[in-house]
């Protein structure tokens, strides 16, 4: 096993986030074999265990994911405790954004859009006023459907919805996600 | 002889004139006002003939040039009288400002060049969005704080996130465009199910976002019901679906 | 500084993620001073240097933040679909270089640098939150003066506006293909 292919896994996990990577992507992606693919993860592993690391490997599903140790939850807690220099974090603005283009949107959609879980960014910015939700979507789910608020018009100077600066360039991206919105409402809850 | 015009070739006439000097390997700090203006034309009649818009820019640099050219044919008795007066004669010189402003725009296009260069080596390097910390925020007091964004902020949130988006999600489209079989992910399912112990939610049985692994997965259940391998239970229409595997049925037999 | 600081330093940047920690704010978390943050992180990015990690600690727009090396680029590309943005138009990349440059400017005097109409460009970069308004400029027009975002830094990678490269006006950095881009004889295409 290379040295550098540790590195090579280590920023593919990283990468690949909370959707994580099977063995047999890694092996595709690495062009190696399944198995020295298995091998490189447990070496990784065994070098998160040093108190120097913070991170660990998780392994869900068949997928193999990185993930912050137990140990540093108070740590985290404290994190989450003390807000950016702004009083809203990019997973908030991110949301908020989402939202103000996209309304009404579920949260799994959004959720499709962000690839990440947007409880407590949701959470924030209703509390703040900046977003409510503005009825239930149809199907199964009945999941709730946000829009931004009127406070939100005012906090941005917006008269109206329309003032928004119109989104050209970034079109395409959307438009993708439009054709994922069947399947973006299946989206992975946490496994 | 046919030319073929790209008109979306030059951001504008600074920028065309800039390819002349170039081309033509002139000294930007002594153009031959003459040549290039003549060069110049050519290409607005060629654009003109080729029935293709001539932004007014375009037409009011040719009227820049042909004014230049003109003072520059005057008689040279002046210069030749105030010989000693070089300020004078390199201050009046028509070409200055116009030099000047190539010179200025020539300095932002090789920065554009390299921002450029910047924004390649920028996407070479992968971040990922913050995680969602719900899971630590149970109990957590919030400070209180004024809110400090702008719109700015949220379209800068925004573009970071469809920028970071673009790793994220195909990550299967690609790698899983190999067949997924029923069966091996009829064996995946049955080792969730076990690794899980009681029953899972029927949406977490759907970890991968894309058409065919939803399919193959929703075909393997069907079977696994078939099979008597799994429960499935939903009590209200419309609550939530349960799947759990049947007692005593542990891996499948192959 | 204890061993078990980095892992802790580690973890949370890992889930800060994009939006990035500032010193101040690792301090206050880990209840440290700026200093000791500031050790503390030092030495988790030479742990960083070894060919067996992934990942390294990158500053953009005054934050701290992991990132991927980029000697794993090739790699991590795999995992995408389509390779790379398209990235900004010349138009974009020119007026913003002005912007940048010489802020706080108006339209009127970036127009006057390029010699075009530059209306779209600038909504592409504010649409794209490269730049903002940063006021009026004094006299008759009170035109908007236009400024680069703290987006801007991170799109291109930059921990402060100081570390812009610098504006070159010399003549050997001036290089243009040979190939003449306007007229290109037709024998491939007639118009």
């Amino acid at each position: 096993m290379e040295v550098k292919h540790k590195g090579a896994l280590e920023a593919l996990l990283f990468a690949a986030g909370d959707e994580g990577l099977s063995l047999l992507q890694i092996s595709k992606v690495m062009e190696i074999t399944e198995e020295e693919a298995a091998n490189i993860m447990g070496s990784l592993d065994e070098d998160y265990k040093s108190e120097e690391r913070g991170l660990h490997i998780i392994q869900l599903a068949g997928v193999y994911q990185l993930a912050t140790k137990k140990i540093h939850s108070d740590l985290l807690k404290k994190l989450v405790e003390s807000p950016g220099s702004q009083g809203l974090s990019q997973a908030a603005l991110e949301t908020l954004a989402i939202i103000a283009y996209k309304q009404p949107i579920t949260r799994a959609e959004i959720e499709d859009i962000r690839g990440v879980k947007t409880e407590r960014p949701l959470h924030t910015l209703v509390t703040k006023g900046l977003i409510k939700d503005v009825g239930r979507a149809e199907g199964t789910g009945r999941a709730f459907l946000y829009g931004t608020s009127k406070e939100f018009l005012d906090y941005f100077g917006l008269n109206t919805i329309e003032e928004l600066p119109e989104l050209q360039n970034s079109e395409e991206n959307y438009e993708e996600d439009e054709a994922d919105l069947f399947f973006g409402s299946v989206e992975s809850k946490e496994v | 002889m046919i030319y073929n015009v790209k008109t979306e070739a030059f951001e504008g006439p600074l920028d065309l004139l800039l390819h002349l000097i170039n081309r033509l390997e002139i000294d930007i700090y002594d153009i031959p006002v003459a040549d290039i203006t003549d060069q110049y034309l050519n290409y607005i009649h060629a654009m003109k003939e080729l029935e293709l818009d001539v932004a007014s820019e375009y037409l009011v640099m040719a009227a820049t040039l042909l004014a230049i050219k003109s003072q520059m044919l005057l008689p040279k008795y002046e210069e030749q009288n105030f010989e000693a007066d070089e300020s004078y004669d390199i201050e009046s010189d028509p070409r200055d400002e116009l030099v000047e402003k190539l010179l200025e725009y020539r300095s932002f296009k090789n920065a554009a060049g390299q921002f450029k260069q910047l924004e390649q080596d920028r996407g070479l390097v992968f971040t990922k969005p913050p995680s969602d910390l719900s899971e630590f925020s149970a109990g957590a007091e919030m400070e209180k704080q004024e809110l400090d964004v702008s719109l700015y902020d949220m379209l800068g949130a925004l573009q970071k996130l469809l920028r970071r988006k673009k790793l994220q999600k195909p990550v299967y489209a690609r790698i899983e465009k190999q067949e997924i079989s029923i069966e091996s992910r009829m064996k995946d399912i049955m080792g969730f199910l076990h690794k899980r112990k009681g029953r899972v939610s029927f949406f977490d049985l759907f970890p991968i976002p894309e058409k065919p692994h939803i399919v193959v997965t929703f075909l393997s259940l069907l079977e696994l019901m078939k099979q008597k391998n799994i429960h499935v239970e939903q009590e209200n229409n419309f609550s939530e679906i349960f799947v759990a595997a049947k007692v005593g049925v542990d891996t499948l037999g192959s």
